[in-house]
C-alpha cells in the first residue's frame, strides 16, 4: 500500500495517532508528512517523546491534543512550534496531556493486556497530576498504601517503522524498541511502514524478532527511507544536522511555512525528499558496514 | 602543574565520582553520558548504564550520542529491551542513581522541566517530563547538573514535574514515593548537598577560583553554607584526559 | 560455575524458585534434579504450569508449596506424586496456591515492574479465588467496575534454561518464551543454565535477543542436556517417550522411589545421565538440520 | 458411500466447523489442534491460531505436536512472542473462540479441572487450570470437547475452574467478566448448545447411531433437547483425509 492510501484510508480527521514509539529512533517521518500533506486536522498525537515530527504536525495546524512526556528538539533544543501553539495558540490552541514516559509506556502496556490500568509509585506529589486529570493517586485496593492509578491508552492507530516486513503484515524490528511494542498492541489499527518488503520466509525464520501480531497490522506500507532524519539500526544514521538546520529554520511561524513548503508541500512522495536531500548526503547516512546478529537455529529436526 | 580545564569538565568528573562500582545508573545524554565513560575507565569498572529506550550498557558507545536512540548507543549494547523494562527495575528499586536536568530546581531539590507560568496559558512551555519524574521518583537517589543562576537554582519551582523534596525532608514518605530523593546539584559554581533533617539544599563545596557571595548572589533563595566549605576537588589529568577522548572535538564539553 | 555450587550457594532450604517458564520447552530438569540431590526442604514452587519437574520435587520431598496453574506430565496425563501429596500428603502435605496460566504471568510482570497489583478482568466467579486467598475480586478505584486484583510474585530464585549465554551473564533465549522474561525480571536472584557458552561479543552481537539483563544474572551454569527431556530449540527435541516412561514407573511411591534412585539418585551429574540415558537416544533426540534466522545487521556506521 | 469414522474424528470435524474464518482462536492441544488445521485448509484459511506459551500461527505445524512448546510449533510460527502478549489480547477481546477440556463440565458450562472433592483434602487433585479459566473468562465464546458420561456431564461442578454461565445466564455480567460464554459441548454422543435467555446446555444436535435415551441416561442431569432434533452432521471425505494427514498413526484421533 502507498503511504497517501494508508493514511487516507486509516487516519480520518480526529484519530489518536501513537507515533516516535521508539523515541529517538525509527520515528515515521515519512507518515507524519503524509498527514500533513493531506491536512489532517483534530489529530490527539500520543508518544513517549517526540524529535521534531510533533513539533511539525502542531505547526501544520493538524493537532487538536498532544498525549506525552517530552515535546521538542532532542539534540537542538525546544520545538518551535509547540511553544507557538502552547504560548499563544498558534496556529491554533492545542490541549495537551503531560506524562512521564514511564506513565505513557504503562498506559499503553495496560491498553495492550487489556487491564483498565496499572498501578505504580512514580509521579506521587508531582504537578503533572495536577495538569493531567487522567493520571490520579488513590489508595490502593489491595493495602490502601498510595498509588498511582495509570489507565489504559487505546490509539485508534499507531504507526510503527521497521527494518522490514512482508506482504502479510509480518515485521522485523531490531535495536531501540521503546514502547513499539507496547504500542502496537495497544492500538485499534496499525500501520507499519518498513524499509524492506521481504518473502514470508524471511520474517517466519525468527518469529522473536517479530514486533506485532501480524494478524494486528492493517497496512504496510514500503518506504525507504521513510524515517530520516531519525536512524534506522543497520539502515541509516541519524542526521543531526537536520534537527539543527529545523530548530533554525522554524524559529519564526513564516519560517516554519518555508521549512514546510521545501520539505513536505512542495513534494509528492518519500522519494523526492530524499532526491531534495541530495544523493550525497543521503549516502554518508547510510550503513555501510556488517556486523549481523550470531545465527539462532530454529530448526525443530 | 595543573591542566586547565572547562566548568563543564570539573562538573563531567564531579557527576563521574558520583557513580559508585556496580551500581546501575540511568544515565540520560550529554556530560552525564560523559560522566558514565570517566567512571567506567576509573572507579566504577563494572556499572551498568540504563537508557529510557530499553538499551543497557556495560561500556559507553564508541563514538559521542547524540541522542540515546543513536546507533553507536545500540552497537555492543548488553540488552535492547522495552522501556517498561528498565522502568519496572527501577521502580522496583534496582537503580542507584539517575542524573536530571532541568530549567529550574528549587532549594528542597524539586525540578520544573514542563511550564513556566501558568500551566493553562504558560510563558514558556518547555519539553516536559520525559522520564525525569519517574528517575526522580523512583532512583535510589538522583543528582542535578545544572548552570547556576538566580533563575535556575530557585526558591520554589512554578512547576513541580520532577519531585525532590517536596516542601521537606518527610514529603516523599507522605506522598507514597517509595524511596530516593536529591542527593546533590552540581552547579557551574559548586556543589549542593541536602539536610538529612530539613531535606533542604546547602553548599558543600565550591569551585575553584569562585566566591561565596558570588554563589550566594546567584541562588534565588538564603543558602545555606557547610560550616567547613571546601573547594571542590579540581578535575585529575587521568579524567581529563578521558573526557577529551570521549568528547574530542569538545561538543558537550567546552 | 557447577551446577552443584549454583544450586548449593543460591537456592538455600526455605527457597521460593519459579522453574518451567518456558511452559512446555527449556525446562531446567537438571536444575530440579540437583535440588533433589541436595536433599533440599521447604521449597515453594512457582511457575505456570509443570511438565513432571515439579511432580519430581514433590515425590522426592523437598516441596513446602507450589504456586501453578498446572501440575501434571503435559502429554501423559496427572503427575502421581502431586496427587499422592494432594490426597493423602505423601511423602508430605502440600500447600497448594492456585492460579491460572494468566494470572500466574501477570504476578510475575507486576513484580519485575515494581506494580503492587495489576487489575484483571479474568478468573470472576472461578473457584480459584475461593481457594486462593491472594487472589481477590475488588472494585476498581478507577471506576468501581468488578476487577480481579492480581498480586505482584518476587520468587527468590529463578531458574532459566536458555541456548547460550557469557561469562558475564549475557544470554540468548530463542522460541518459546511463556513468562521466562517476566521470572527473570521479577526474581531476586536469577539462575541461567546454559546448553553452550560463548563469548561475550556473541551475545552482544545482539542485543534484543537477550532474555535478562545480564546484571541481574546470579550464576551462570553451563549444561549441555540440562533442559531433557524437555526441547531446546536448535539443540534437541522433546523426549515424549521419557514422559510416558515416567508416568508408567511414577505411579506408586515405591516405583517413584526406583526411578528417582535410577535417574537422579545414583547420578552425580548431568554428563552420567546423558550417558544412562544412552547416546543412540540421545543423537536421535538432537537436531541435525539448520533453519537460521534472517540475517539482521546492527552496524551503526 | 460414506467413509467409516471414528467418534474422535466425528468430533473434530464439529470443533473445525466451529471455526469461521479470519477468526483468532486459542487452540489447545489434542482434537481442537487437529480441528485448526481441518479448518485452516476448508473454510478458515485465515484463521489464526494462539497458543499459551506465547506462540501465534496461521498454519499447522508441519508434524504433530504433543505439547505446544514442542519445536515444530516454534518452526515457521507467525510469532513468539510472551505468555502476556497472546493473553492480554484476549483480555482485551482479541480471541473469538478457545477450546477446552475437563473432568466436569455442568448444566450451566462451567468447568472443573481442579479437584474431586473438598480441595482441602481432595479425592482427586486434578492438574488446575493452565489458561483455561482465562480462555472460559476472555474469549469471545468456547467450546468444551468431551466424552459423554455421566460423571462427566455433571448437574453442578463440585468445584468451579472456569467459567461457564455460573448458575444463569445474567451470571457473567454479574460478576464482572466482560464478554463471552460457552457456545458449545461438543461430546461423543451429540453437540449441546446453550440456551440465551436460561444459559443452560441443550442436546441441539445428536451423532449418528446414537440413541436419545442414551444421550439422556449418560447426562448428569435432565438433559433439555431442541424441539427440531437432528443428527449431527458427518465428516465429509475431505474432512477425514485431512484429519487423517495430520495425525496419520490415529494418536489423537483413533
Amino acid at each position: 500500500m502507498t503511504m497517501r492510501d494508508a493514511i487516507a484510508q486509516h487516519v480520518p480527521d480526529g484519530s489518536s495517532v501513537a507515533l516516535g514509539l521508539a523515541l529517538e529512533a525509527l520515528i515515521p517521518f515519512a507518515a507524519g508528512h503524509e498527514l500533513i500533506r493531506q491536512n489532517r486536522r483534530d489529530l490527539t498525537l500520543i508518544g513517549p517523546i517526540s524529535d521534531i515530527l510533533f513539533d511539525q504536525l502542531i505547526g501544520a495546524g493538524c493537532v487538536k491534543a498532544i498525549v506525552a512526556a517530552w515535546v521538542g528538539n532532542v539534540s537542538a533544543g525546544l520545538g518551535y512550534n509547540y511553544r507557538r501553539a502552547a504560548e499563544t495558540g498558534v496556529p491554533n490552541k492545542i490541549h495537551i496531556e503531560d506524562h512521564s514516559n514511564f506513565t505513557m509506556a504503562l498506559s499503553l502496556l495496560a491498553g495492550g493486556l487489556g487491564a483498565p490500568f496499572i498501578p505504580a509509585r512514580t509521579l506521587l506529589g508531582s504537578d503533572i497530576l495536577k495538569t493531567n486529570a487522567n493520571l490520579r493517586a488513590a489508595a490502593s485496593p489491595l493495602d490502601g498504601e498510595q498509588v498511582l492509578l495509570v489507565p489504559a491508552l487505546v490509539p485508534d492507530v499507531a504507526v510503527l517503522h521497521v527494518q522490514r516486513a512482508d506482504e502479510t503484515g509480518g515485521n522485523h524490528c531490531w535495536g531501540n524498541l521503546g514502547v513499539s511494542e507496547e504500542g502496537g498492541l495497544a492500538a485499534t489499527k496499525v500501520i507499519v511502514v518498513a524499509e524492506e518488503i521481504v518473502g514470508v520466509d524471511v520474517i517466519k525464520s525468527d518469529p522473536n524478532r517479530v514486533l506485532v501480531p501480524a494478524h494486528r497490522v492493517t497496512a504496510i506500507v514500503h518506504e525507504p527511507g521513510g524515517a530520516h532524519p531519525s536512524p534506522v539500526q543497520g539502515y541509516y544514521g541519524r542526521d543531526t544536522d537536520f534537527y539543527q538546520e529545523y530548530h533554525t529554520q522554524s524559529q519564526t511561524a513564516e519560517a516554519f511555512e518555508q521549512w514546510r513548503q521545501r520539505w513536505i508541500g512542495a513534494i509528492g512522495s518519500r522519494a523526492v525528499y530524499l532526491k531534495l536531500l541530495g544523493a550525497e548526503r543521503w549516502r554518508a547516512l547510510a550503513v555501510k558496514d556488517k556486523k549481523l546478529a550470531a545465527p539462532a537455529n530454529f530448526s525443530a529436526t | 602543574m595543573k591542566q586547565a580545564y572547562t566548568p563543564a569538565e570539573l562538573m563531567v568528573v564531579v557527576a563521574a565520582r558520583e557513580i559508585k562500582d556496580r551500581e546501575v545508573v540511568f544515565v540520560g545524554m550529554r556530560l552525564p553520558l560523559i560522566a558514565f565513560a570517566v567512571a567506567k575507565r576509573l572507579h566504577a569498572p563494572n556499572a551498568i548504564g540504563f537508557f529510557e529506550n530499553g538499551v543497557v550498557r556495560d561500556t559507553p558507545s564508541a563514538s559521542l550520542l547524540y541522542t540515546m536512540g543513536d546507533p553507536p548507543n545500540i552497537e555492543d549494547a548488553l540488552q535492547c529491551c522495552r522501556m517498561t523494562t528498565v522502568m519496572g527495575l527501577m521502580q522496583k528499586g534496582e537503580v542507584d542513581l539517575g542524573f536530571l536536568g532541568g530549567a529550574e530546581v528549587d532549594r528542597n531539590g524539586n525540578i520544573n522541566t514542563s511550564y513556566v507560568g501558568d500551566p493553562s496559558a504558560p510563558r514558556v512551555k518547555l519539553p516536559g517530563s520525559g522520564g525525569a519524574a519517574d528517575i526522580a521518583s523512583l532512583a535510589r537517589r538522583f543528582v542535578v547538573i545544572i548552570e547556576h543562576n538566580d533563575r535556575r537554582l530557585v526558591e520554589r519551582v512554578g512547576y513541580l514535574t520532577s519531585p525532590g523534596n517536596g516542601d521537606g525532608a518527610h514529603w516523599r514518605a507522605n506522598e507514597g514515593l517509595p524511596r530516593g530523593g536529591p542527593a546533590a546539584i552540581i552547579t557551574t559554581m559548586g556543589v549542593l548537598r541536602f539536610g538529612f533533617e530539613s531535606g533542604e539544599a546547602y553548599l558543600d563545596t565550591i569551585h575553584p577560583g569562585v566566591k561565596l557571595e558570588d554563589v550566594k548572589a546567584k541562588t534565588g533563595w538564603p543558602l545555606m553554607v557547610t560550616p567547613v566549605l571546601k573547594p571542590t576537588p579540581e578535575p585529575t589529568d587521568e579524567e581529563l584526559r578521558i573526557i577529551r577522548e570521549v568528547d574530542p572535538k569538545r561538543f558537550w564539553t567546552s
